[in-house]
């Protein structure tokens, strides 16, 4: 084997002595170091680590591994975890996802946020025959590539809610609260301009009527925009109760204009930022008011395990956990539960046992749907199951005011939002 | 009153978008330097000034103030680190030094990006407004910070032209910026003027990203955007024209808000982008250059 | 000699730049066999002419005809084709590639399809560089040759397509007296050869010993056409010609070899020499705008390591002969920079005093620079150059250009000077007229060298021949 | 010619080209994917420099060419489900025709205002992809049906050959006639045309070759990655990283491209470790090499070799 010489005489020579011998350490690393024996059970992490729902991936898996590997781990056998960052591409994140399943012989990969990366990397899944879990991306089009082709596909798993079901969700919080509580009856739907809206916004358009809100127009802008203002204008003239958003990769801005402009509707549907528990500051409290759907919130128990896992993740990180933290959580004992039912670590027993998962995890309980459902291997929706939750920010906190069995705090909008006055009961 | 809401929302952006090319215009009229990490320099103003306002909570001014000092930090490092080894290097062909000096303030702008999303993640942030609340301006609710951020813009401006028709120092960055040679042949070091223009252009960079930063918000992601749209504006009204600069940023900023009124939000940023292509073909020195 | 029909033909040919007419009605033929000088000063249109029949600028009016081919509007490439080259003063070369390889470039087919040069191509391209003179260095890069090799180059560039017209611009540009008469040689050969050249020079001096024809140009008209010794002779030529006014060229090849130059306080020295021969050069390099060689004594010491301003501060002013004003600022704000190392009550004292050395800016002091007249900007640089209160003032080339009365007045303000002030001067002309009277010394600078030096009543009878 | 064949550097590449088709059979499948990558980058940065190096044209926007090659080939597998190769050459078409559009404003702009139409190609090229999501698979990118090959050799095997027939065809291109006409076309346009050269018509031929190896290239990239998106393949950090891999390697070399491209990726993959910093770092490293040496690592080279 000649490569070491090879990459060694051609660094040297261009003179690059520093990176030279690192490049020359990497190397050798990477040729020599043989497939090894497995004895810890390796589970790949792709995220984009300079974003918060990114990092949210990787600390939710780190606290997972860290607490099953205390237990003793997964049949006495270590979780030990690949952690890369693919920088928001879907280039690095296929790289990546080559490297993880070819040379570190990943059991499986979970991540991603990003719906364009999530789809980059199915096919490598279904080609690697690597079990593959999407921890937080929304498309639709990622369970309906599963049921396209079940053979072929049968390795990825959708561990969080299609666009589809988010809509169904919003819908129902939106019956309860805001029609029930505040009269409403108009709406209109903003949403950014991407391609994980598009089934958003079709699922809003079919179940916001049968809420009780009239969708009085659908606004679709461009990821891109700065500056929120015509839209708000706009709107205003319209003079619907509330905005039912679709945001993932804009939030700061709209959120901050709507308020900084006091625009007199009232804000709701999914803010994906203002998730976060940092919206609050990265909008300088423009946030209050608003309603965004989200997977939990702290300090409401969804399930038993709910607060023990935010608490965790509090004490350990110093922040509370985004919505991908708790799916990722979930996710890792999804795996660990399905490795111990199939006794093998092998992708097709492990695929097997995956599709049989019935667990309570934090989000509530997990079920993935099956063939015959468009969205294949998606986590099952609907009350008993997974319903997320709706929050809202109030004196820089996040309540939760939905579902009602588990709010604590009522729904309230700042003094600019015009409500509709209260029928007198 | 939707002729009034677009005359106003037009206005303020517009003047964002031209005190934020201002710089990049003046740092390319008086040294001839094409800093392609100018986006950088915003971002990393509005970053500051949101860690020092809003995360220690120290407040709008000095967060402001903490903001302005990192700009004018920023714009000497770019200079002195990047910028003057370029110019000086002997290994550098004179002829490719330009070249070099846009390949080299790219990858600046990279590190910057990279710096910023390691510190403070790739998450939008808002920079605290320096004025809270909204104002009734007949019959258009508008932020009050709007008000105030296209105030300071013109009174920022309104400097800038003081010190450059009004005073010694301004004299010879004017002159500097006409004829280099003959600033030298008078006795005065080309050195310390293009240092001075630095410090200047951190002083505006650094306003323009606090108030783009309060307006807009802000994130690393945006530095490409922010160089991209500081180079349109600045090539559109003619390479090294303040003047051009402004108009430019009017025409762009307005013909972007009529789009976002009247035809739609998300083709906001089209029209401009083929408007830019249409003058750059019938009018490569932009509409108000000069050669 | 210009038996037969001329091969190239022009007629009526007019360019016009704006409101600025360039070339006016411009008639000229060329015979084969026949080498025509094409002369007149800095913007006479002589240039553009040359640009016109290259295709290079598009002519309003007139014709340009090579054998009866029209080639007036045609693409540059087309007219090239034709039978016309070129050899430019200032040209990259190809840098990665070899002489040789340069050469072959202008053998190529103009044809995307053609990959890989013939090999008659490329022996054609070793005679006509070894016909230049370029035998020894063939394989070598540009990089690597001397000024005049490159300048040979070009020429085995221009000729390699065999053209019927060779137009030639300012053949002898920053040569050696001593490759002048190689050069001189080798465009004659090429008249031997049956080619049309057409050279375009600034004065009739240089070119009149190999041409067969002078026409010269101004203000883009013909003034006069015929022998070197006619044109010569011409009293329009004359005129034009005293007025001084000669093409400046800047950042040319040029060398400087063993320049001493000794200027004593208050001492009036004049350099003159012909466009060309180093003084702006020479200037540059005590003014620490270019590196150089050896060393200068300023005031006794060894002057050390200097910025250029640094040397201006420190009181040797120089007036380019471009003048380097601020064209869009005032003429007062000129003024004023030239002050501000001072404090505000000398700075305003000295500019009193030069307001009424210059009567003229007084009534001007608002105007943009670039306003002004060639005079009155040659004014203001010498004004601007004096409110730095320099000890030793360089003045290269003022009379560039100017018209005779205007010559008067800054002869007379010179004169103010030397009487009223200490002031040091170092006067760099060619216009000798100017330079001898206020002289108390006169160096004569000719292709980088001093070749005399001596005071000015001496000048006419040693060193004159050459100049009037 | 005949010296060009025995000379020192030829034989190392065809030493270095014949060692790396040899690689499938000794290193893990991982090293494979990364250079795989790395050899269609280098293509792109080889594509550029002809443009860039050779013809003066300043492109800023190379993802333009790219993204067409890439969308091309991309929408014609996944709406009209033709044949991969049919796909490829669909992508190439696409990126030429681009590439003579990009050639119009390349007649009369120089300098940083073709820049800037480079650059706002790009741009709109992006909003095209965003506002025509329903074929385009906007933000979320456009999966395709087939790749190349699942298997690491194969796709490894396949970018090589790719790279070293296009690095040859590019670099024979720059060595022949045409080159040397395109190279005098751009150091010089006036004394070019005043040769007898019809510059107008080389030119818009120098912008169709590199459009068509960098459209070749990314329709071959969208196969092996199985999927199109705009940041794989039109972002403008892509086309800044296809520029800088050019510089990096040496200008006006054509294999400097390859050279810089390659170790770009391979560098940014070493210092994986890093994390979020390993791009930061890279970005220094080159940084410090051009500015060390402005004929990149290919001049680091010769300059060892002469002195």
């Amino acid at each position: 084997m000649n490569l070491k010489g090879f990459i060694a005489a051609r660094s040297i020579r261009a003179g690059l002595l520093a990176s030279a011998a690192t490049m020359l350490v990497g190397f050798a690393g990477w040729a020599v170091s043989p497939a090894q024996a497995a004895d810890p059970i390796k589970i790949g992490i792709t995220t984009e680590l300079a974003t918060i729902p990114g990092k949210a991936i990787a600390n939710g898996a780190e606290l997972a591994a860290d607490q099953i590997n205390a237990a003793g781990g997964i049949d006495g056998r270590q979780i030990q975890l690949v952690i890369e960052d693919d920088h928001l591409s879907s280039t690095d994140a296929v790289s990546s996802f080559q490297r993880m399943v070819k040379e570190d012989h990943v059991v499986a990969v979970v991540g991603t946020f990003v719906s364009e990366v999530g789809l980059a990397l199915e096919p490598w899944s279904a080609r690697l025959h690597e079990p593959y879990l999407i921890t937080g991306a929304a498309a639709n089009q990622l369970s309906q590539f599963v049921h396209k082709d079940y053979a072929r596909n049968k390795y990825i798993f959708h561990a969080y809610l299609p666009a589809a079901f988010l809509a169904q969700a919003v819908c129902d919080a939106s019956h309860d609260i805001l029609v029930n509580q505040f009269h409403m009856k108009t709406a209109v739907i903003l949403s950014e301009d991407a391609a994980w809206t598009q089934p958003l916004d079709a699922g809003y358009q079919g179940c916001l009527p049968k809420a009780g809100l009239t969708v009085e127009k659908e606004i679709r802008f461009s990821p891109d925009t700065t500056d929120f203002t015509p839209i708000y204008q706009q709107l205003a003239s319209l003079n619907p109760n509330v905005i039912i958003a679709g945001w993932a990769h804009v939030g700061v801005q709209p959120t901050v204009q709507w308020n900084t402009q006091h625009v007199p509707i009232a804000l709701a549907g999914i803010n994906a930022q203002a998730g976060s528990s940092q919206f609050w500051q990265a909008t300088n409290g423009g946030t209050e008011g608003v309603i965004t759907g989200n997977v939990a919130a702290p300090g409401v128990a969804i399930t038993p395990k709910t607060l023990p896992f935010s608490d965790a993740y509090q004490k350990k990180f110093g922040y509370s956990p985004a919505y991908s933290a708790y799916t990722t959580y979930d996710a890792m004992y999804m795996l660990k539960d399905a490795i111990e039912r199939a006794k093998s670590t092998n992708a097709l027993p492990l695929v097997a046992a995956l599709e049989k998962t019935d667990m309570v995890g934090t989000q509530g309980r997990l079920e993935f749907l099956g063939q015959s459902s468009q969205f294949t291997h998606a986590l099952r929706y609907g009350p008993g199951y997974v319903t997320g939750v709706a929050i809202q920010w109030q004196s820089g906190q996040q309540k939760t005011i939905w579902p009602l069995n588990l709010a604590n705090a009522k729904a309230e909008f700042p003094s600019f939002v015009k409500l509709p006055k209260m029928a007198a009961n | 009153m939707l002729v009034l809401q677009i005359l106003i929302d037009g206005f303020a952006i517009s003047t964002l978008y031209a005190l934020g090319a201002l710089g990049f215009t003046l740092i390319f009229g008086v040294s001839g330097v094409l800093n392609l990490a100018h986006g950088g320099l915003l971002v990393v103003s509005a970053m500051i000034a949101y860690y020092v306002g809003t995360r220690l909570g120290l407040g709008a001014y000095i967060g402001a103030g903490a903001g302005i000092l990192a700009g004018i930090v920023t714009a000497m490092a770019t200079y002195l680190l990047i910028v003057r080894p370029i110019q000086r290097s002997r290994v550098i062909p004179a002829r490719e030094r330009e070249l070099f000096v846009l390949t080299g303030t790219l990858l600046w702008g990279v590190m910057l990006q990279e710096m910023l999303s390691y510190i403070f993640t790739d998450t939008p942030i808002t920079v605290k407004p320096l004025l809270p609340g909204i104002v009734d301006f007949l019959g258009v609710t508008t932020p009050a910070n709007e008000f105030i951020t296209a105030a300071i813009s013109w009174v920022v401006l309104g400097c800038l032209w003081l010190l450059v028709n009004r005073t010694k120092m301004g004299k010879q960055l004017l002159a500097a910026s006409i004829n280099p040679r003959g600033l030298t042949l008078l006795g005065f070091e080309l050195s310390r003027i293009y240092l001075l223009v630095w410090i200047i252009y951190g002083v505006l960079a650094g306003i323009a990203g606090i108030l783009l930063g309060s307006f807009l918000g802000t994130s690393s992601e945006f530095i490409p955007a922010l160089t991209g749209s500081a180079f349109s504006i600045v090539v559109l009204g003619g390479l090294g024209s303040v003047s051009g600069t402004l108009f430019a940023a009017y025409v762009i900023g307005y013909i972007e808000t009529l789009t976002a009124y009247l035809v739609s939000p998300s083709l906001r940023n089209v029209p401009a982008l083929v408007l830019l292509i249409l003058v750059l073909y019938i009018r490569p020195q932009g509409l108000l250059g000069r050669r | 000699m210009n038996n037969g029909a001329p091969c190239l033909e022009v007629t009526g040919l007019t360019k016009r730049f704006g409101g600025l007419v360039a070339v006016k009605g411009i008639d000229m033929n060329l015979h084969r066999g026949e080498i025509l000088g094409l002369i007149g000063p800095n913007g006479s249109g002589k240039s553009t002419v040359m640009k016109l029949i290259m295709g290079i600028e598009r002519p309003n009016e007139g014709s340009i005809r090579l054998n009866d081919l029209e080639l007036a509007g045609k693409p540059t490439h087309q007219i090239a084709r034709a039978g016309i080259g070129i050899v430019f003063q200032h040209s990259r070369p190809l840098h990665r590639q070899t002489v040789l390889e340069n050469i072959l470039l202008g053998l190529l087919p103009d044809r995307l399809t053609s990959l890989i040069p013939d090999q008659t191509a490329i022996d054609q391209a070793r005679s006509i560089g070894e016909r230049c003179g370029l035998g020894d260095v063939l394989n070598r890069l540009p990089a690597s040759l001397p000024f005049a090799d490159l300048r040979r180059m070009e020429m085995a560039k221009a000729i390699a397509r065999d053209p019927q017209v060779v137009l030639v611009d300012e053949p002898f540009a920053g040569l050696t007296s001593s490759e002048v008469k190689t050069f001189a040689a080798l465009i004659e050969t090429f008249r031997d050869e049956g080619r049309a050249v057409l050279l375009v020079d600034h004065n009739v001096k240089s070119v009149a010993a190999m041409v067969d024809r002078v026409l010269a140009m101004y203000l883009g008209e013909k003034i006069a056409e015929g022998s070197a010794a006619d044109v010569i002779a011409d009293p329009t030529v004359r005129r034009v010609y005293l007025g001084g006014g000669l093409e400046v060229f800047y950042g040319k090849a040029q060398a400087l070899e063993n320049i001493d130059l000794i200027v004593h306080e208050r001492e009036f020295v004049s350099i003159v020499g012909l466009n060309g021969a180093g003084k702006t050069t020479l200037f540059n390099a005590i003014s620490g705008l270019i590196p150089a060689r050896g060393s200068i004594t300023w005031q006794g010491d060894v002057r050390g390591k200097q910025t250029p301003a640094a040397i201006a501060r420190a009181g040797i002013v120089q007036c380019p002969e471009t003048r380097e004003l601020f064209g869009d600022m005032s003429v007062r704000e000129n003024l004023d920079l030239g002050g501000q190392h001072q404090s505000k009550a000398d700075s305003a004292e000295r500019l009193e005093w030069l307001l009424n050395l210059f009567p003229i800016l007084k009534s001007r002091a608002g105007q943009a620079a670039r306003t002004l007249s060639g005079g009155e900007q040659q004014m203001l640089a010498i004004a601007r150059a004096l409110m730095m209160r320099p000890k030793l003032l360089i003045l290269d080339e003022p009379t560039l250009g100017l018209a005779p009365v205007i010559l008067g007045q800054l002869s007379d303000a010179l004169t103010i000077l030397r009487d009223t002030t200490d002031i040091t001067v170092l006067l760099g002309e060619q216009n000798v007229t100017f330079a001898l009277p206020h002289a108390d010394r006169v160096y004569v600078l000719e292709h980088g060298r001093i070749i005399w030096q001596g005071p000015p009543d001496r000048f006419a009878d040693e060193a004159g021949a050459a100049y009037l | 010619m005949k010296k060009f064949f025995s000379s020192k550097p030829f034989i190392l590449t065809i030493g270095t080209l014949a060692i790396a088709s040899l690689l499938p059979f000794g290193v893990s499948d991982y090293i494979l994917g990364v250079l795989t990558t790395a050899f269609y980058f280098a293509v792109f940065s080889m594509s550029w420099d002809l443009l860039f190096g050779y013809a003066g044209e300043v492109n800023f926007g190379p993802t333009f060419l790219i993204g067409l090659g890439a969308y091309g080939a991309g929408m014609a597998d996944s709406l009209l489900n033709l044949p991969v190769p049919v796909c490829i050459l669909i992508g190439a078409l696409a990126a030429v025709i681009g590439g003579v559009a990009l050639a119009i404003p390349a007649l009369r702009l120089t300098g940083p205002y073709l820049g800037l139409i480079t650059l706002v190609a790009v741009l709109l090229l992006q909003q095209v992809i965003v506002i025509f999501a329903g074929v385009t698979g906007g933000e979320i990118g456009l999966s395709m049906p087939d790749v190349l090959s699942v298997n690491s050799a194969p796709n490894y095997e396949y970018a090589l050959a790719f790279m070293t027939v296009s690095g040859a065809i590019l670099f024979a291109i720059s060595r022949s006639n045409f080159g040397l006409i395109l190279q005098a076309a751009g150091q010089d346009p006036i004394a070019a045309r005043a040769l007898g050269f019809n510059i107008t018509k080389h030119k818009i031929a120098a912008f169709a070759i590199s459009a068509l190896f960098s459209g070749l290239s990314g329709a071959l990239l969208v196969f092996y990655l199985g999927t199109a998106s705009v940041n794989a393949v039109v972002d403008i950090a892509i086309g800044v990283r296809v520029i800088i891999a050019a510089v990096l390697g040496g200008r006006r070399t054509i294999i400097g491209g390859a050279i810089g491209a390659i170790f770009l990726i391979v560098a940014g993959e070493i210092l994986r470790p890093l994390g979020q910093l390993s791009t930061l770092v890279v970005a220094i490293m080159a940084l410090i090499v051009i500015m060390v040496s402005p004929d990149g690592l290919l001049g680091m080279l010769r300059a060892r070799r002469t002195t």
